[in-house]
C-alpha cells in the first residue's frame, strides 16, 4: 500500500488493488470477515430505520456507506482495548460482541442497550459531540499505569474536529505519550455543514500535528486500508511510541439521522457520485475476482443476516420496559434518604391502583 | 394575522428583529440552509442572506463567545445552541463574560446577545436532548432567562429578549413547538421581560409554572374546576428577573401555592419562588407550598420519560393535598 | 495529633487517601512540583511519584474528561480545579458525564471521582477568584457537593468523599483554609456524606451555613447570646444528598429559620433549603424564613468586597428581624 | 531578517544586527520610540509590585523580560483595531493609551481601571486563560461584515494554547477568514508547568495548522522582530488575507504573580541563564552602538518613568473607592425592581448610621 504519503489505500473503487495487501488481511478468511462484518453493519442499519420509520425506534443514526470504518477499526482492535464510540459506530459495537437486540434497546430509549454484555469496559454510544475525546485520554492513561498493553480508541466525525474538548484531549495524549487512538471519520458532512465550512485546516489528519502526534489519512471506504492503518497506530501504541490520530475519508450517503432531511442542504447528485465509492462495492468485487465470494454466498450472508436482524427486532420489540424503579436505583451507589422519598413516591403513583 | 406554532412564532420574530435592525444576526449550528433542526431559522439565510445567518462550526463555547465580540462591537447576535444538553460548553462564556461585561467595564462594553435554545421533555428525544437547565442560569448574576409557553408569548418575549440591552438565555420548550397553533399578529410588539403572566384567575389556589409545564398547569385548573376548585396559573415566563410580586399577590390572595417545574427538584428554580414565597406571604400560607418537579435523577430514556415529567395529574394531586390541609 | 488548618486537613486527607489506596491519583494545574497554588497537594508528588500526581496541561474540561476515563478503569481520581471560577468549562463533563455513567450504563460503568477547588470570597483576590457556584452543581443529579467548613470536618468529608463511589464535587473555602487551626487526627475516619452538622445548640433560632458563612453564622449566635436569643448553628456541609431531616428538626424547635449563603440570593441553594422547610415545617414556623445572601450582583472586585459578602451583622439582624416577628 | 524558516529575528542577545532592519525600524525615532515603552512597562512592573509588597495593590503578574511582546504587538497596531489581552499585557495597554493609574485602580481592585479613557473597544483584562480568544473571533467577525479594514489582536500565553476555548477560536477564524492575529506569548512557564509539559507539539506556532491558518515563530525578546512580524500579519489580515498565529518566544524572569515563589519548581539558575538575553538589554546595545542613546537619554528616561509612575501610584492611593450603589448599577442597563430592593438595603445598611 502506497502510504508514505500519509494517504493510503488498497483497494480502489473498482475492486482493483492500488498495492500489495498488507500482510494482515492477505487470506480469504480475514477478507470475507471483514465482508460479512459490513455487510451485517448494513443490515443492521437497514432494519433501524425501518424500525423507526414505523414508529417503534427513536431517533437513528444510520451509517450507512461509512461501514468500512468501524468495521475496519474494530477488526484491528483487541478484546482488551476499549472503544470509544459516537453514535454512529454499530458497526465497531457489533463486532466486538454489542449485540443488534442491545444496540436496538439503546436507540428505542431504554438504557439496558448501554449495559452491554460483550465488551464490558467499552464506553456507550456519546452523543454530545467530541467529548468522549478526554475520556480516551483518561482510558488510555488508566492502561499506561497498570502498564498492560491496551489502547483506548475514541472515534468521532469530521465536525468534533471542532470542539475544544478534542483540541485538549488530543493535546495531553499527545503530551503524556498515551496509549490512545483518535479515529476520524470524515463523511464530509457535519449534519449540514460541510467539511470545507467546518475548518480551514488542509487535513483533518493535520489537527494532530497541534498535538505533536503522528496523524493520517486513509480511504476510509477500503475496509483493509483503515483495518492497516489502526492495526499500526494500534502496534505502535502498545510499544510506548504513543497516541496518534487517523482520518478515514468517507461520505455520509444517508440522512443524518431519521429526523434529518438532507434534500434541504445537498444535492442528490453529490450523493450519487459518491455511491460507486461506497465500501462493500469494491471489496464485495475484489472477493469475487478472487474467487473467494460467490453469488451463493452473498445470498446466503443476505439471508442470514436479514434473520438475525429479524430476529433482534422481535426480541426488541418483545421486551418489556424497565420497573419505575429503575429511574432511581443508577443515581447512586446508595439511595439517598430524599430520593428514596422520592421512589417511593413514584411507585405509588405507577402502580396500577393509584388514580 | 395567522394561526400559527410555537416555533414558527420564534421564527417570525426573528424575522422581524432581522428586517427592523440591521445588527441582529443569527448564528449556529445547521442554522443556514437546514434553518435549524426545529426550523426555527427557516427561511433567514435565504431572506437576510450570509451576512446575517451563519451556520457554525460545531463548537459551542465558541459560539457563545464569538457572539460575546460581536455584542461587544454593537451587533445584536442572536445564537442558537442545538440543544440544551449542549449548552454546557458554553457556560463558562456566559458566567465569566456575557454576564459580567457591562459590569465589568463599567458599562464601557457591553453585551446585548440572546442565546436561544431548545430544552425539556416529553417528545421522546434522544440521551442528552430533553434537559431543563434553566435554573443553572438564573442563578447566574447579569444574565436573563426566559422560557415562553405559547406561540404569542414566544414572539412577544423573543422580539423582546432582542432588543433588550443585555444577555439572555431564551429557552424554548420543544414540546410546546408544535403543540398548539394561535393568532400572532406580526406587529412587532414585544413583551415585557420582567413580568408574569396570570393566564387564568382564580379564588383556591395559585398553580405557578413555565415553559412545558404551564400547559399541565392549566390542564390541572380544569380538572380541579369540574371539582369545584378554583386555580389561578401563573405563567412565570421570565425567571430571571423574576416578577415576585404577581405570584405574591396571587398566594396572598389564594393561600395555597403549587409550583411546577420540569427539571429535577433539587437546587430547581421552584425552590426560588418558594422561598420568596415563604418569606414574603408565610401569613397567607392556608397549606404548605408543594413542588412537583421532575425526580433528582438523570432524565430516563424515551421509553420510561413519561413517568419521571410531571403531568396535571401530578400538579392536581398537590393542589387537593393542599385543599384538603389543615 | 496536630494543629493544623483547613488545607493542611486537606493534604492530610489525600495523603492518607492515597497511602490506603493506590487507585487513588491526583491530577490538576500545578498540583506537582509547586504543590498547588495554594499548597494543597504539596508534597504529595515527592512522596508518591509522577504515576500517582499529575501536572495537566492547562484544559479544565480535559482535567473533568480525564478523570472519568480512569474512574472508569477502576481508579479514584482526585481532580482540583484551580479556582471555582474557573470550573464551568469542566461543567458539561460532569452533567453529561461523571452524574450519569453508572445511570446511563445501569451500573456497568461508575464514576468515582473527586473535583476539588477553592471557593468563595473574602481574601481579596483577584477577578473570577471569589465565586460560589454550589447550586449549580447541587442541581446536578448524579452529583454530591460537599462544602467543608473546618479543618476536622475537611479531612473526614475528604476521606468519605474520595472513597464513595460516586462524583463528588468538593469546594473549599479560600477564606478558611488558614483561618483557624484545630485539632486533627490523621485516624482515616471519615465523615458521612449525607448528614448536617449541628454545631451549637439553640431554642430561638436556627441558622443555617455551609462553607465560608458558618463562622459568621457561629459570629453571629455570639453576638445573639449576649443579647439572650439563643441560636442553633447548622453545617450543611454535604447540599447534595441534602439531609433536610436534620434541619426540619431543628427548626420544628425553634420555629426560626436563617439561611446564610455567600452566593448571589436568586436560584442559590439557601432557597432549596428555604422551599424544604416551607414544605414541611409551615406549621412550626413563627416568623416568615429569612436568607442572608450575596446580592444578585457580579461579585465586586476586592475594593468593594466586604458590601457584598454577608456577615454576622447581617446575619444577626435577619435573627432579630424574625424574632421581633409577631 | 531571515524569516523563511518561519522564525525570524533582527537583533541578537548581543544587540548585533543578525539581518538588516525592517523598512518599518530603521529610524532613530520608531526605535528609541519601541526602547521607551518598554521601559516605562517595566517601570510599571516594578512600581506595580513594590506597591503589592507593601501591601497597597492586589495579586499581580509582572511582564518582566516579556516586554518585546506586548510593545512590538502594539506598536505594529491601529488604533482603530482592537485588543483583547491576556492579564500580563500592561506594555501594550500602556502604548495603546491606558493609563498606568487606570491599571493600578484595576489590579488594585477597583473595576473602574477596565472602563479606561483610552482604547474604548479594546477588552479589559482577560484572566479565565484563553476565553477571550473566541472574543477576538467575534470582534475580527464584526469588522468583517462592516468591511472596516480592522484587525482584531488577542495575546495569551503558551498554557493558553492547550484550552480549548483558543483551538475553536482559531479555527472559525481560519475556516471564515476572518481579520484576526492570535498572539502566543510562550514565556515557557504556565505557572509551574514548563512549556514541554503542556504540549508535545514541535512549536506552538504549529498550533495553526490545525486551524489551517499560517503560524510564526519569533523572537519575542526581539522587539523589532516582534513588530515587523505582527506588522505583515496585520497587513495580511487587512487585505482580506486571514487570520494568522505568530508564537513569541521569550523567557518569564518573575514569578508568576506576587502571590507566586517560582523557586519551589524551577531552577534560579535557569532564570540566570535566560537575563542576558532579555529584550531591554539588546536594544540599548543596538541603540547605543548605532548612536541614537546615550547614558543622559537613559537617565533622562529613568527618571521620567520613576516620576510618571509614582505620579500614578499617589493617584491611585488617593482613589476614593466606588460608592456601594455602583455595585448594583451596571449588572443590566435597568435595574430590575428585586434588585433595586437588594441595592436599597445594602445603601442603608452601608450609610455611617447603620449599626
Ligand atoms: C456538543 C454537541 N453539539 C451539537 C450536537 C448536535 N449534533 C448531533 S450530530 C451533529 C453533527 C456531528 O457531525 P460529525 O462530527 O461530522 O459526525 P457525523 O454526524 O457526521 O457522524 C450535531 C451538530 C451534539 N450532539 N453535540
Ligand atoms: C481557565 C483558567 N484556568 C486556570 C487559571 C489559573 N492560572 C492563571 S495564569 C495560569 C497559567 C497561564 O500560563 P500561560 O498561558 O503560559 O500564561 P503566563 O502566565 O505564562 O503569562 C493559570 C493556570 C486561569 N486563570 N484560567
Ligand atoms: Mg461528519
Ligand atoms: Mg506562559
Amino acid at each position: 500500500m502506497h502510504g508514505d504519503s500519509g494517504y493510503s489505500r488498497c483497494l480502489g473503487p473498482d475492486g482493483r488493488l492500488v498495492g500489495p495487501l498488507p500482510e494482515s488481511a492477505r487470506d480469504a478468511e480475514t477478507l470475507t470477515g471483514l465482508y460479512r462484518a459490513m455487510m451485517r453493519t448494513r443490515g443492521f442499519d437497514a432494519k433501524a430505520v425501518a424500525l423507526q420509520r414505523t414508529g417503534r425506534l427513536g431517533t437513528f443514526a444510520s451509517s450507512l456507506g461509512q461501514e468500512a470504518v468501524p468495521v475496519g477499526v474494530a477488526s484491528a482492535m483487541r478484546a482488551e482495548d476499549v472503544l470509544l464510540p459516537s453514535f454512529r459506530e454499530h458497526g465497531a459495537q457489533l463486532w466486538r460482541g454489542v449485540t443488534p437486540l442491545e444496540l436496538l434497546l439503546y436507540w428505542g430509549g431504554d438504557e439496558r442497550g448501554s449495559n452491554f454484555a460483550g465488551p464490558r469496559q467499552d464506553f456507550p454510544v456519546c452523543v454530545p459531540v467530541g467529548s468522549h475525546a478526554p475520556h480516551a485520554a483518561g482510558v488510555a492513561l488508566a492502561f499506561k499505569l497498570r502498564r498492560e498493553r491496551c489502547v483506548a480508541v475514541a472515534v468521532f466525525g469530521d465536525g468534533a474536529t471542532s470542539k475544544g474538548d478534542v483540541a485538549e484531549a488530543l493535546n495531553i495524549a499527545g503530551v503524556w505519550q498515551l496509549p490512545a487512538l483518535f479515529v476520524v471519520t470524515n463523511n464530509q458532512w457535519a449534519i449540514s455543514v460541510p467539511r470545507r465550512r467546518q475548518s480551514a485546516a488542509e487535513t483533518l489528519a493535520q489537527k494532530a500535528v497541534a498535538a505533536g502526534i503522528p496523524g493520517d489519512q486513509v480511504d476510509g471506504n477500503d475496509v483493509i486500508a483503515v483495518r492497516q492503518a489502526t492495526l499500526l497506530a494500534l502496534e505502535r501504541a502498545r510499544s510506548g511510541g504513543g497516541a496518534s490520530l487517523i482520518e478515514a475519508l468517507t461520505y455520509r450517503l444517508a440522512d443524518h439521522t431519521t429526523a434529518d432531511d438532507a434534500s434541504r442542504y445537498r444535492d442528490d447528485a453529490e450523493v450519487s457520485r459518491h455511491w460507486p465509492e461506497e465500501p462493500l462495492l469494491r471489496l464485495r468485487a475484489y472477493l469475487s475476482e478472487a474467487g473467494y465470494w460467490t453469488k451463493r454466498d452473498e445470498d446466503r450472508l443476505l439471508a442470514e443476516t436479514a434473520a438475525e436482524m429479524d430476529a433482534a427486532a422481535s426480541a426488541y420489540l418483545d421486551t418489556k420496559p424497565q420497573p419505575p424503579e429503575s429511574i432511581f436505583d443508577y443515581t447512586f451507589a446508595r439511595l439517598p434518604t430524599d430520593l428514596a422519598e422520592q421512589r417511593a413516591a413514584a411507585l405509588a403513583a405507577a402502580s396500577p391502583t393509584a388514580g | 394575522m395567522a394561526e400559527i406554532t410555537l416555533v414558527q412564532a420564534v421564527t417570525l420574530a426573528l424575522a422581524h428583529a432581522m428586517a427592523e435592525d440591521p445588527s441582529v444576526l443569527v448564528l449556529g449550528e445547521d442554522v443556514g440552509a437546514d434553518g435549524g433542526v426545529f426550523r426555527a431559522t427557516d427561511g433567514l439565510l435565504a431572506r437576510f442572506g450570509c451576512d446575517r445567518v451563519f451556520d457554525t462550526p460545531l463548537a459551542e463555547a465558541a459560539i457563545a463567545g464569538l457572539s460575546i465580540g460581536l455584542a461587544a462591537q454593537g451587533f445584536h447576535p442572536v445564537a442558537e445552541i442545538q440543544f440544551t444538553g449542549f449548552i454546557y460548553p458554553a457556560i463558562d462564556q456566559l458566567v465569566n463574560h456575557a454576564s459580567r461585561l457591562r459590569t465589568r467595564t463599567r458599562g464601557r462594553l457591553t453585551c446585548p446577545m440572546v442565546l436561544r435554545s431548545p430544552c425539556g421533555g416529553g417528545v421522546r428525544a434522544p440521551e442528552h436532548h430533553s434537559e431543563s437547565p434553566e435554573a443553572m442560569f438564573a442563578h447566574v448574576p447579569g444574565l436573563r432567562v426566559v422560557v415562553p409557553s405559547s406561540p404569542r408569548r414566544a414572539y412577544g418575549l423573543l422580539l423582546a429578549a432582542i432588543r433588550d440591552p443585555d444577555p439572555v438565555v431564551f429557552l424554548e420548550p420543544t414540546r410546546l413547538y408544535r403543540a398548539s397553533r394561535e393568532d400572532v399578529s406580526d406587529d412587532g410588539a414585544g413583551l415585557p421581560l420582567d413580568r408574569c403572566f396570570v393566564l387564568r384567575e382564580g379564588r383556591d389556589a395559585t398553580l405557578v409554572a413555565w415553559g412545558g409545564m404551564v400547559r399541565e398547569a392549566i390542564a390541572a385548573a380544569d380538572r380541579l374546576a369540574q371539582e369545584g376548585v378554583s386555580a389561578e396559573v401563573i405563567d412565570v415566563a421570565t425567571l430571571k428577573p423574576l416578577d415576585a410580586e404577581t405570584i405574591l399577590a396571587s398566594v396572598g390572595k389564594t393561600g395555597r401555592c403549587i409550583i411546577a417545574q420540569e427539571a429535577p427538584l433539587a437546587g430547581g428554580f421552584a425552590a426560588e419562588i418558594a422561598a420568596r414565597v415563604a418569606e414574603r406571604c408565610l401569613m397567607s400560607l392556608l397549606a404548605p407550598i408543594e413542588r412537583v418537579a421532575g425526580f433528582d435523577t438523570v432524565m430516563p430514556l424515551p421509553r420510561l420519560e413519561h413517568l419521571y415529567l410531571p403531568d396535571n395529574a401530578r400538579i392536581a394531586a398537590a393542589v387537593r393535598r393542599a385543599m384538603a390541609y389543615a
